[in-house]
Order: C-alpha cells, then structure tokens, then sequence
C-alpha cells in the first residue's frame, strides 16, 4: 500500500471513537457481562471474592433504588465499565492526565483509554483520580488452579502483580478485525467486526457498541453525539454518569425512568426536590 | 570521649550509655524494617489499601513529612538570600531535619510503589503533565542540593578534617552555600506545590479539585506557603526536643524569636488565603460539580465532619498564627512552644483530609462512603521516618557541629 | 632474587603506600572494564538452537519462500514459527542419517511434539504485532526485520539474557537500523542489540506514522500493546 | 604494599567512576525491570489457530445454542455469535463458565472407588467388574428388583438407555428428578386423562400474567424468557408479576403484583370468578372444556368471594378485580406459572388454576396463547409420578431390609438439590452400594462407593430435547468440543459395555458397539441435519382440543406451611438469580465472583428483610442470626431490603455446596436444608415453596 493511501487510512481512523450506550431498561442484571468480560480479558479470580474492595473487575453492575418502602421501591441494574473519558478538552482525561508513566493513555483516534501493564509501576494516582473507580490494582498475584490456566485468552496479556488494570473496551477485538483487514486488503472495519465481549454476551440486549463518529453505527443514532460538546448525547432520556464534572465518558446510558436519569449526577439539595417531584409520576405503575 | 566528637562539649556521656538510650528507638526502627521488606517481597496485599483507598497513610506521610522538612528551604531562604545572619545558629539543624524528612519520604515513595523495580520510570518515561512526576524530580534533585547542604557540616567532624581533600571541599562549598540555598529554595516552591497540585488537579474529585492559574492549581500555591509556614515551627519543635533531652541551651532566644514571628506571619497569611480559598471552593467550585458543599462534612460527620474545618482553620491555624505575631504571646515560651505545635498539627491535618476525604468520599451518587485502617505493616513503615530521625538526630548532636553557638550559651 | 632471600620483616618497617592516584586508576579500570567485558559474559547464557536448521536448503526447496512454513491464517494473523506439522509431510522417513534429522524424527514428527526453538525476534507478551499491517498493509520484506536469515546455513547461536529471556541479537542488527538511520539509531545498533520499544517507535515515526496520543503525539499506546 | 585510607578512598571512587562510565548500572536496571514484565510465575497463554464450534449448551434444561471459541485445542470462551448484531443474542454466566467448567480440578479424573480411606482411583476395567458382580449377585439373589437408577430428567437417549438397562435387568425402579413438566403431566392427566405439557408462545402474547415465574432470572429456557421480555420491550406487551418481592423480575415488570406468598393459585382462581361473574363469554367457555362447571362455579363462589382472596392473597379486592378485568381486556392475554425458574414440581393447584385462567380467557392452543404439548418421551417413564426419588429414598431409609440395594445415580445431584437433603443423604447412605456417574464432583458422588466419571458438556455428543416451556420444543446436540481431558466415557458405554459382560440375559438389547452408534441409530435420518444445525424443531403434537374435564378432584383447600405461627412468625422463601447455578452442581468461581455483598461475605451467607421487620427484631443491616424452620437451622445474615414483604425471608439457591471446591464450597447454605419438603396431594412431589421461620439473635 502506498504511503498516500497509508496516510488517508490514517485520517479516515483518527476520526473513530467508539462508545458504548446501556439500555438499564433492557438491563436485568443478570451478570452475564461480568462473566463474559473475566473470561475474555483473563481477569483473575481468588477463593474468596466477596470483598469487593480488592476484587479486580473490568466491569461492574451497580444496583440501584429510589428508596421508597414497600411496595413502592423500585431498583435498576447498572452496568458500569470503564467510561473511556475523553476529558475536559480532548484527551485530558482524569486519570491519563495524572499518570507519571504515560502507563496509561488516551488515543484520539478511537477514542479509546489504553493501560499499559509493562509500563505501569503502580502508584495508583491514576484509581485516586477516577471519579468512577473503574480501575482496579492487582494487590495480589493471579493465582489460576492446576489446569485452568488452559483458557487464558492469548489476545489478552496476563497482568502481573503490583499494576493497575481496566476495561480497554476489549480492544485486541480491534486488533484482530484490523488484522484481517490488513490481511485483506481492506480499509474500513464492519460494525459487527468489533464488538465487545460484554456486548456480545448481554442475553437482553441492553449493550450497544459501536463507533460514534460514524453515522452508519446504531449508537450514532441512538445517542447523537454532540461532537462539538465532548459527546453530550442529543437523544431523549440519554444520559452519562457525572456529566457536570466534564469527563465527557464515551459510555452512555438510557431509561424512561426519571429517578434512575438523576441518579447518574449529582443535585444540589433544592434540585434534588424538583427532581424526585418529576421522578413521582412514575411510581403510579406500582400496584 | 572529648577527641571522639569534636564538638568541645565537655560533659559527654560514654558511648555505651548513649546507644543504650537509642536502643528502643533501634528495636522500633527494626520493626519498620522488618515491615518495609515483607511489603517489598509479599507485595502491596500487606496494607490495609484498596481500589478505593488507592492513597493512603503512606501518601499522607509523605505529604506532611515534606511539609514539614519545608523548614530546611524556607530557613535557607530567610538565611542565605534574605540575609538573616542570626539564623546561622539554627540553619545547619534545618538542614538536617530537612534531610531527614525528604529521605524518608523518598524511601516511602518506594514503598507505596506496586513494582519498586520500575520506580526508574517515573524519570525516564517521565510524564511533563502528572503532577507526580514534578515532585518526583523536584524531590529527588533537591534531596541531592540538601545532602550538599549538609556536607560541609558533616565535614566539620574533626576527624574528617583530618583529610586536605575534604577539609578543602568542606571550605569551598560553604563558600557556595547561597547558591545551593537558591536553588534548593527555587526547587522546594515547585515541589511543595506540584504536592498541593496532586489533589488539586483531579477535577474527577469535587472534593479536591480547585481551579487556579495556568496549569497550577490553588492547592497548588498553599502547599508551599503552608510548607514555608510549619516548616520553621517543625524546625523549632524538634529544637526544643533535643534541648529537652540534651538538657543543654542550644539556640538564642532571639533566634527562637525570630524564626517564630516569621512562621506566625507566614500561618497567619497561609490561614486567611486558605480561608478565602474555602469559601470560594465551597461557593462556587463544587456547586459546578452539583454538590452543596455541606455534603463532604455531614454524609460522615463522625470521621470527615466539620469538626475538620474548625480543627484546621481557627484551632491549628488562627489561633498559633496570632499567638506567635504578638510580642506577648512568644515571650511566654510555653505559649510559644504550644502554638508551634498546634501548627504542626494543622498542617498535618490539613494533608491528611485533603489525602483521605478525597478517596473516602464517594462521587457517583449510588456509591457509598469507604472507611480505611491501616495495617501494622504501613505503621510499622510510617515509624521509620521518626525512628531515623530520631537516631540521625542524635548521632549528629554528638558528633558534629550542629549549633554553633551552643558552647556559648553554656 | 634477593627478594626471596630478604627477611619479610623489612617491607613492614618502609611500608611505602599506594599512591592515591594509582589506587584511583585501578579501581577505575577494573570496574570499567568489567562493566564493558565481564558483564555482558555473565549476562547472555548461549543456547544451541534444538536443530541445526538450514533456511538456505530449505528456502531453496520451498516454492513459495518464507511463506512456505511462515504463514498467514485466514483471518490474518500469523502463525510465526512454524509447528511439527509442517515438517513432517518432508521428513517422514530418515534420509541421510545426520543425528539432527534423526533426532527430528524420533524426537519431534513421532512423538508429534513442536520443536523448543529459540526464538531471536520473540517478543513480549503484552506485545500485539500485526505482521499483517506491516507486510501487507506496509509493504515491508520479511528482511527488513529478520535481516538474511533466510539464507543462513546453520542458525546462529542463541545468546539468552538470563534475566529478561531475550536474545542478544535480532538477526543482523536490521531491526535497529530499519528505523532508518537517525543518530540514536546508529548509536543502539551498535551498543544494545537487543530489540526495544525505540526500535518500533523510530520506524513508526519515520513513517509519520504518529498523532493519536495526545501525552505523546505518537500513536495511541494499543497500536502495538495489548 | 599497603592501602590507607586515603588510598581505599581513592580505590572506591575510581572504581564508582568506572562503573559509572560502563553499561552495567543501566543495563541491569532495564533488564531487571523488564523482568519484573515477564515473571516467571505470571502464565503466558500460547498463540495458535482460532477456530469457533457451534454446539448446544446442556448445563440447564434451557439447552441453548451457544458458539465455542478455541485457540489450538484450547477451549478459551463460550458466545452465541449471529451474523447480525441486531438479532438476539447472548448467554448466561452459567453458559459463560464453559471453559471453566471444562478445566475446573473438581472434575472427576478417573474411575474411583470408595474404601475405608477416602476414595482410590481404579481401572475402567476394575470399576466396571465391580458393577458387574453387583449386578449378578443382585440376580442371583433373585432380586434384580432391588437395582434402581436415579436420572437428572426423563429426556433424551441417557435415561432412555438408563431405563432400558433396568427393564432389560427386570427392575422397574427407574426414576428421574421431577420437573414441573412432570406436574403439568401429572395433573393434565388426572384432568383430561392425557398427560401434556406447556407451550407457552410468549413472544406474541400481548399480556403476561406471570405467577412468580424468574422470566429474567432463568426461567424456561433462559436466553428464550430474557428474548422474549426484551421483545416485549419493543412490541408494548405487558408484563405483569405476581410475587411477594421486588424480584428482577418484578423489577423488568410493568406491573408488580405483591401477592403474599404461596397464593398464587388463590389470586387466580380468584381472577376466575370475577371473570365467570362479568362475562357470559367466560361461563360459555367454561362449559365448554369442563364437563362440572356448576360444582367449579359454586366452588369459586363459596371458597373465592373477592374479600376472601383478598384476605388470602394481600390484596385489595378492587386490585384483583382490576387485575382479572385488565387480563381478560388484553388482546392476547397469557398466563404463566411456575416459580423462580419453573423446573421444579409446580403445586397441581397452581397448575390447575393457570390452566383454568387461560381456558377462561379462551387461549388455549391459540396464537399468544397456552399450547398443549404431548411430550415425544414414553409416557411410561414420566407418568410414575405417584412414587416420587424422595418418597422412595425415604422407604430405602426406614425399611429395615433395604427396598434399593443397588443404586445408580446420573446427571443428578439429590444429595444437594432434592428437598431435605440431610434426609437424601442417610438415605443414599444406607444403601449398601451407590454407583454415580459424574463429570464433576458433587455432594452425591462423595456419598457413593464407586464414582465413574463421564464426559464434561464440552466433550460429548449428547442429544438434548427442550421442552422447558417453549411453543416449538426443539432437539439440540452437544458437541464434542474440546478434546476429552480426563478418563472419562459415555455412562451409554459403560452400560452397554457392562450389559455384554453381563451375557445372553442381557446382551441382546444392546446391540450397539457404543453410544454413539445409539444415539446416530435413535435420531435416524434427523442424525444429518441435526450434526450440522446443532438445534432442529422436535415435531410437537399438539393436542388440538382438550378432553372434557372433570375439576372436582382439584377443589381441595390449598396445602398450609407446617409448624405455628407462634412459633414462627416469619415465612421463608428462596430466590434465584443467574448468578448462581440453580442446578445440580456448583457455581463456576466467575459466577461466585459476580455474587452480591448483599447475598454472600466470606462464607456467610445472607438473607433479604424487610427493614420494618427486622426494627421490630431489632435487627440492623449484616447482623448476624440463627435462622430456624420447623426443618432445620443456619447461621446468616440479614440484608434490609425494601423490596421483600414485611413478614419474608428470602435467602438466595445456589449456595452451600459442600462439596470440596475451594470456590464454591462451604459458602453460604443450601436452601433446601432449611425448606423441607411438602407434599402435594394429587401428584405426590414435593412443592415446598417455603417454610414458616424464626430467627434468634446469636
């Protein structure tokens, strides 16, 4: 391939940035993505996982309620992965731009926030700066019983005690459709060439992924992103988690319901009433 | 005993009844050590941390231990580049204890550190935006300009005078002092800020995150005027300690005085900036992030409640600040002593909130607060600065010159 | 002569001093020449390849080159070194009784066991390299990294650095001068021969390869990484 | 030549200098950091060919497709790849854990016989020697009666094999765990005098009226249920739940119907009078499917009066007239029973009172309505419901010459699943000698004198009907995907094999060199199509109309929890989620790690209260209980949840395990054990859908 076309395959990739939009309520919380994400990622797993404070986990599902007694209460499954934060101004992200090592990065041209195992030396500035604790250290060396160490996934690279781990969005996936690309001749790289394992394993089909820039992608569609905003999502009942502090995630989130939208940032206290005054009208449902 | 030290004190105990004194101070510091190698073979799994508390005591450590080695730049300052002679009765034991913290806080950056054998990154790989790699550098080089501040101190031991080279190399650096101050003074504001800039910069934090100017935020800028202010008090306090144990007057009053008015404009000033600097935090920064700024004090009243603000602002800061700009309040040297340790204490207070009540609080609105214990082992490593300290202290009393004018004053 | 003969006693009473300088001086050259000599001898451990392999012959009798053995899957990645099966449709039977080809066969095609080779170009795990992107995509001969191996009769012996597993030497030093002939790359192919992430970087960016990574503005870390 | 000081100094500076201006220190600082990057004891997974294998997921009676991804021979993960992103797709964590399941340590490596010192690996040879000599002293003894085997289901050709070895050997003590197909047979027979099983065709219902049923937490065939619902989201169906907790499921619902527990079948026959009452259309309907109406009516009138459900359910008698008005409004109104996820024996209540709601609203057979399915398996194998496993383990128990003296155990795990376990155990136990086929260790084989092991669901050929509720029962394959790890078999070869040994009496029926050559003979000429789809339609035979039945045998008053009020003031009852494996066997360590703080901590496990409830016990969030039934007790925890009923306990299935697995083992407690059993009436299964309780402060 000539270095011309090298160059427009180059431009035609810088202006990817993928995303994710959870549907919470198609969500049942079912844990399908969690398994399917261990098992992808090789996310080591101990005797005992029931502290979840030192648990290593890629993507995690968060239930929530509107905390009203029975028989009113409502709960809602969210699933949280890394957000791959595209930052304040592009590429600021909060942890990217704190880590001392360039151990960890955001590249521009899929919008997509790498940790580099090798490279990290663990000083976990990188967690304190998360406001989504999406980040997870490896306390511990993996340990795989006799055998098990079978289905260790080759495209992912086993991390080693003492760093710092983290959704890469499944990105060897990226790799691999690149590879066949390359091998074929070919520029661009189908929707369904690159999905998640989490996406792929939702049994209620709450996860969309895709590329954001790319009006072809359903999630262009189901989200509009406002480019010129960091991604603020146009669509009706769209939302992100923290949106005020301006991390501008690249995974959104979607419900009718008004008490889970406010959920996703934080109120000042007076806001707060107005908005579980607009939250109540749904609780009519409610036998 | 007189030849061994050449401090011409005369009453000198034996060395036998000296280290038998120490001897606790040994068992302690074995113990820390015995805690720092199981934490570099077993790993980082021997603290109490976790992915919520990714910052813990040691972080804490290091923030107030730099803090307070603060006294060794901002006396130097005072000394070589404003000139304050009389100083010279007290720089050299500045610069000790300044040597002894930045030290230990080395050594716990590389305790704190997943994988120690990488701790060489941080240089090479270096990173210009994290604030980590500032104080990384910074800390390390001006580690190098105090140890050089410290030679000619060392080289005053008799003995090694002995030896033309050094005793000429003792000579020649003293001449070059001011520069070394200099540079060290110019090194510490970046330092002692890119500190305050760790938390400041996480705007993922509401509770830590400040605006400010250029890249630094306000944080920034209170660090190292926090650092100028409890540095000199630090300085006092351990001064007054080796007075105590020595039972020898070691420093002029006046010395004393000074360096305590100085310290008290500087937390004065430091108390009412960081004053301003809440109220427009609580005001306006976190309202932009859509917290009511009660919610950091009243969610967990118990650990991170206002009792904090009180405790820092007006206790250990409004208080010793006037106590020690007022002529009466530094001729009662109890008064005195008290405030410079209500300083220490603010200071110490001040990092260990904006360290802990940051990772404590919980962001997302469905998560809840996390409450952290340390684990022997991280005691048993935050002992060792003190530990050190104490022996260094100790050694260097009896065998260098670290007042010059003691012998006169007894 | 007399020296053997003079009483020992006499040395201690005119014990004459090493000179400072001269001490200087040899503390000086000994240290400085193990660090350029008798480190790197304790450091690569040299291992014979499990089979005196001859790239030339076979190169020869393959008919479509090195991608006879060093193959493309379907879906793009690459097999690499090749496993005991290509082999073993040749070597079926013993031909010119050499301890090598015996010991291939009975060794390795019978017991259908992969042959242990040492791998110069190995490269670490958390590496994701796309032969595809660099021999399709980026036109690049397999010489340009591996250097004439193709035509080596006997494979070079494996210099092993005891403490990261790596080999001393990518085949002929091309890794390094492929990125094309900055300073620092002219300075590395002679001094560390072992292959390092600059190698990559170099070449990338003299490709204009870069952007991505707003810390860098080189390519985002995952390119190569994963 | 001596050296001062000065000279030493000199000496060691040089030599820093020297060193400083060689390699060294910085070589050795790289190279021992890029050690730190290639730990020796960190594993590094070897590349090699992709490759991906369409097979049929056997872990539940779901029998989903899934898509096997390998590297090499390596199994690496489980998916269900479609061509199309949008068509659904997806499995559930249990699926997930294939490759897990597959390499576990727990599997059963080889033969192994039990002996005063634990168990000792033996030869196929040695083992199947053993079984043989049983089996001919048991002949001998002129009692072949007394071999009985015990199967996970009555599907398939393993229990067809299983069951045809007994009747060949002249036993007749073939069983299987009941299922709530099972029940549904049971009571369709005694109504209609022929046994069917549901079709529910949920996808074009236009309301769904679910008794307790988990659709989102593995009910039916879970990935159907969990389609099914997401389609609901995009056709505008509603989902109503009737369940006394915020279940998930009640949660994805539209409507929550927080009915007190067990009166399920109240509310619905409730619902049955108030439709007979409004409409006439209703009454036509009736009389034309029951050959009683007016002693069902009267029933319903004298037994059903709104008030008297309303006491009996919870509810507002408005809310259950609304409720049935709603129901029976809908275009395509279906209702749906079976709790959690509807596998085990339904009350024949419940069954009778889903049944009648669904003739009521005229959709049985109907498009979104309930289909009656026969079951392609011999009736003969399912309709022997009257003597249930427990009722025989029971006997085995109590007898003092053992009913059972030869028990073959396979594809089930009664020692930990069935109703009462300690109970199953002593039973088993008293049994003079247990053979169980297992992949992997389970708390039955543990209690067995000779453990064979078998082929994982990943190394097999097995054939695998659903019928699980689906409208279109389907017939699945598994296929050998990995190649097999241990020394494991087919139990059809093993029981061909031992026939053969056996000699003439027996040989004839087992013509077959091996299973396999079976199974392709059984399938016939769907062998082809089925070894390339992996899933094929089963041909159903739908009853088209219903038999004129007689109800009066289900007009008894509903079975009571036992034990008193005083006594036990609380009601426990079980939850599932698909985080926990429900089933026979234990969690994968990745389901266990997914496990809520709120259901498990360290190996405590917990149970759901309301937070009104637990204030009048005084008791506040991780407090630690004894908790009691009139069965047995266990050390838990209490969660405050707001969404259980005040008056509930609700303690997770799926935990407790005992068997030896580091990571599932020993945690939290096994539901059963604290359950106990209830006996339904008509059919004999056990259908304890909970127990009164009490908890104690320890």
């Amino acid at each position: 391939m000539s270095k011309q076309t090298m160059m427009k395959k180059r431009e035609q990739e810088k202006r990817r940035k993928f995303g994710m939009l959870i549907d919470l309520d198609r969500c049942t919380g079912c844990g399908s993505c969690m398994v399917a994400c261990m098992s992808e990622n090789n996310i080591p797993f101990r005797k005992d996982e029931t502290d979840k404070l030192t648990s290593i986990n890629w993507i995690r599902v968060f239930k929530l309620s509107n905390h009203k007694p029975f028989p009113e209460t409502e709960i809602c499954f969210l699933p949280m992965p890394c957000m791959h934060c595209q930052g304040k101004e592009t590429g600021h992200t909060p942890c990217v731009s704190v880590c001392p090592v360039t151990a960890t990065d955001y590249d521009s041209s899929t919008g997509i926030v790498s940790q580099i195992y090798s490279r990290c030396f663990g000083c976990r500035y990188c967690m304190v700066a998360c406001p989504y604790h999406s980040r997870s250290f490896n306390w511990s060396d993996a340990v795989w019983p006799e055998g098990m160490e079978k289905m260790l996934n080759p495209q992912v690279s086993p991390r080693m005690r003492g760093v710092v781990e983290k959704c890469s969005f499944c990105y060897h996936r990226y790799q691999e459709a690149r590879d066949k690309a390359h091998f074929e001749g070919r520029r661009n790289i189908a929707e369904e060439a690159y999905q998640t394992a989490c996406t792929e394993s939702c049994p209620a089909g709450a996860i969309t992924f895709g590329d954001l820039n790319n009006p072809g992608h359903r999630i262009h569609q189901m989200v509009q992103p406002d480019l010129e905003n960091g991604g603020r999502p146009k669509q009706k009942n769209v939302f992100r988690l923290l949106e005020r502090l301006g991390t501008n995630p690249a995974v959104y989130y979607s419900s009718t319901r008004t008490w889970v939208r406010n959920m996703g940032d934080n109120r000042l206290l007076q806001e707060n009433r107005q908005h579980t005054a607009a939250g109540s009208n749904l609780q009519d449902r409610r036998a | 005993m007189d030849t061994t030290s050449g401090t011409g004190r005369l009453n000198h105990c034996s060395p036998r009844r000296f280290y038998l004194q120490l001897l606790p101070v040994f068992v302690l510091l074995t113990w820390g050590i015995y805690a720092m190698i199981r934490v570099w073979a077993l790993g980082l799994n021997q603290t109490h941390m976790n992915n919520v508390y990714g910052f813990a005591l040691w972080i804490w450590a290091d923030l107030a231990i730099i803090a307070l080695g603060g006294g060794a730049f901002f006396t130097g300052l005072l000394r070589y580049i404003l000139g304050k002679k009389e100083l010279t009765a007290i720089i050299n034991f500045a610069v000790l204890v300044g040597v002894i913290c930045y030290g230990s806080a080395m050594l716990i950056l590389a305790l704190d550190v997943g994988q120690p054998l990488r701790f060489w990154f941080i240089y090479w790989h270096a990173n210009v935006h994290s604030m980590l790699t500032e104080v990384a550098f910074c800390l390390t080089v001006y580690f190098v300009i105090l140890n050089i501040e410290f030679l000619p101190v060392l080289l005053e031991n008799p003995k090694l005078r002995r030896i033309p080279f050094l005793k000429h190399l003792g000579h020649n650096t003293h001449a070059i002092m001011g520069l070394f101050a200099g540079i060290g003074v110019f090194l510490s504001f970046f330092h002692q800020g890119s500190l305050g800039g760790m938390t400041g910069v996480l705007y993922g934090r509401p509770f830590a995150y400040r605006e400010g100017v250029l890249i630094w935020p306000w944080t920034f800028f209170l660090y190292t005027w926090s650092a100028a202010a409890a540095g000199p008090c630090f300085t006092l306090l351990t001064m007054k300690l080796t007075e105590l144990v020595s039972g020898r007057k070691l420093v002029p009053d006046r010395v004393v005085d000074l360096l305590a008015r100085i310290a008290g404009w500087m937390i004065l000033s430091y108390t009412v900036a960081k004053t301003i600097d809440t109220v427009y935090w609580a005001g306006t920064t976190t309202v932009a992030a859509g917290f009511s700024w009660t919610r950091f004090y009243s969610e967990n009243a118990l650990f991170h409640g206002y009792w904090i603000l009180v405790l820092e602002i007006i206790v250990c800061g409004l208080v010793p600040g006037l106590i020690l700009v007022s002529e009466k309040g530094r001729i009662k040297k109890g008064l005195l002593f008290l405030s410079v340790v209500l300083v220490v204490v603010g200071i110490c207070i001040n990092r260990w909130t904006l360290v802990m009540q940051t990772v404590a609080m919980p962001v997302l609105p469905f998560e809840k607060w996390s409450l952290y214990l340390p684990s022997w082992q991280e005691v048993a490593t935050t002992l060792i600065p003190l530990c050190s300290g104490i022996i260094l202290v100790a050694l260097s009393y009896r065998y260098l010159v670290l007042f010059p004018e003691e012998n006169q004053l007894n | 002569m007399d020296r053997n003969f003079s009483p020992p006693g006499k040395h201690r009473i005119k014990n004459h001093y090493v000179s400072p300088f001269l001490a200087f001086l040899t503390g000086f050259s000994l240290l400085f020449l193990f660090g350029w000599i008798g480190f790197p001898e304790l450091l690569y451990e040299k291992q014979p390849q499990p089979i005196a392999f001859n790239h030339k012959l076979h190169t020869k009798l393959a008919d479509r080159g090195c991608e006879s053995c060093h193959a493309f899957r379907s879906d793009g990645s690459f097999t690499g070194v090749p496993g005991i099966e290509n082999c073993a449709p040749c070597h079926s039977t013993v031909e010119n009784g050499r301890s090598d080809e015996v010991r291939l066969i009975q060794d390795f095609i019978e017991k259908r066991e992969d042959i242990p080779w040492l791998v110069y170009a190995r490269q670490p795990d958390s590496v994701f390299f796309s032969h595809a992107a660099h021999v399709k995509s980026g036109d690049l001969v397999c010489e340009t990294c591996h250097g004439n191996i193709g035509e080596s009769t006997t494979p070079l012996i494996y210099e092993k650095n005891i403490l990261t597993g790596y080999s001393r030497q990518i085949w002929g030093q091309n890794m390094v001068l492929a990125a094309g002939t900055s300073f620092f790359a002219e300075v590395r192919s002679i001094s560390a021969r072992e292959m390092k992430m600059d190698d990559c970087v170099d070449c990338h960016e003299t490709h204009e390869l870069s952007g991505g990574s707003v810390q860098t503005n080189k390519q985002g870390c995952f390119i190569c990484h994963k | 030549m001596k050296l001062n000081r000065r000279g030493f100094i000199s000496l060691g500076l040089g030599a820093t200098a020297g060193l400083t201006l060689s390699p060294l220190p910085y070589k050795l600082l790289d190279d021992i950091s890029i050690w730190t990057q290639n730990w020796p004891w960190v594993p590094v997974p070897r590349d090699g060919q992709v490759s991906f294998v369409n097979s049929v997921c056997t872990l539940c009676p779901g029998g989903c497709p899934i898509t096997v991804r390998k590297v090499d021979e390596r199994v690496i993960s489980v998916s269900n790849r479609k061509e199309t992103i949008d068509s659904a797709s997806g499995v559930c964590p249990l699926g997930l854990s294939g490759p897990q399941l597959l390499y576990t340590p727990t599997r059963v490596m080889s033969p192994m016989l039990r002996s005063v010192n634990g168990f000792q690996p033996i030869s196929w040879e040695k083992a199947i020697s053993i079984l043989v000599s049983r089996l001919e002293t048991l002949r001998e003894g002129g009692k072949p009666d007394k071999l009985a085997a015990l199967a996970g289901s009555n599907l398939g050709t393993g229990p067809a094999l299983m069951n045809r070895f007994l009747g060949a050997f002249g036993s007749s003590g073939f069983f299987h765990m009941p299922s709530a197909d099972d029940a549904w047979e049971a009571v369709t027979w005694k109504l209609t005098g022929r046994g069917f099983v549901p079709g529910y065709d949920l996808e074009r219902a236009t309301t769904v009226l679910s008794f307790g049923c988990a659709i989102v937490e593995g009910w039916g065939s879970p990935l159907r249920s969990m389609h099914a619902r997401s389609l609901w989201k995009e056709t505008g169906t509603t989902l109503v739940q009737v369940e006394p907790r915020l279940s998930n499921t009640a949660a994805a619902a539209d409507r929550w119907i927080a009915c007190n527990p067990g009166a399920e079948a109240d509310l619905a026959l409730g619902m049955c009078r108030v439709l007979l009452e409004r409409y006439p259309v209703c009454r036509d309907r009736l009389g034309a499917a029951v050959t009683n109406p007016d002693e069902f009516s009267s029933h319903l009138y004298h037994h059903y009066s709104l008030e008297q459900v309303a006491a009996m359910t919870g509810l507002t008698g408005s809310m259950i007239e609304s409720l049935a008005v709603d129901f029976a409004a809908s275009k395509h109104p279906l209702a749906i029973c079976g709790k959690d996820e509807g596998r085990s024996p339904i009350a024949s209540r419940e069954v009778f009172a889903t049944l009648m709601l669904n003739i009521l609203v005229g959709r049985i057979n109907r498009p979104g309505g309930l289909y009656c399915i026969e079951r392609k398996s011999d009736s003969r194998l399912s309709a022997n419901f009257l003597h249930a496993p427990e009722k025989v383990f029971a006997a085995a128990a109590e007898t003092s010459e053992p009913s059972i003296e030869l028990l073959l155990v396979a594809g089930a795990n009664p020692c930990y699943s069935q109703s009462n376990p300690r109970k199953t155990v002593e039973a088993i136990r008293k049994i003079p000698f247990v053979v169980s086929f297992a992949s992997h260790w389970n708390e039955t084989a543990m209690n067995s004198n000779l453990v064979l092991p078998v082929h994982s669901h990943l190394e097999g050929t097995t054939d695998f009907p659903v019928y699980s509720g689906l409208k279109q029962p389907k017939l699945g394959l598994s296929k050998p995907v990995s190649k097999r790890l241990f020394n494991s078999r087919y139990m059809g070869d093993v029981l061909i094999e031992t026939a053969s040994r056996l000699g003439d009496a027996m040989a004839p029926f087992f013509p077959w060199g091996s299973y396999e050559t079976y199974l392709k003979q059984s399938l016939g000429d769907r062998w082809q199509e089925l070894n390339e789809k992996t899933v094929v339609d089963l041909p159903q035979p739908k009853i088209r109309s219903i038999p004129m039945m007689n109800t009066s045998a289900f007009h008894s008053l509903p079975t009571r929890l036992t034990g008193s009020r005083q006594e036990y003031p609380l009601t426990l009852i079980a939850k599932v989620s698909m985080r926990l494996n429900n089933n026979a066997d234990a969690s994968s360590p990745f389901m266990m790690k997914t496990v809520e703080e709120s259901v498990l901590r360290k190996n405590r496990g917990f149970v759901d209260i309301n937070p009104d409830t637990a204030d009048e016990q005084n008791l506040s969030e991780a407090d630690s209980v004894m908790l009691e039934t009139p069965h047995g007790q266990a050390t838990v925890s209490v969660h405050l949840d707001a969404g259980t009923a005040p008056g509930l306990l609700v303690m997770a299935r799926g935990l407790g395990h005992g068997a030896d697995d580091e990571y599932s083992g020993g945690k939290g407690t096994n539901v059963n054990e604290l359950l106990g059993e209830m006996t339904d009436p008509l059919t004999g299964y056990n259908i304890a859908w909970g127990a009164r309780a009490v908890l104690k402060k320890v």
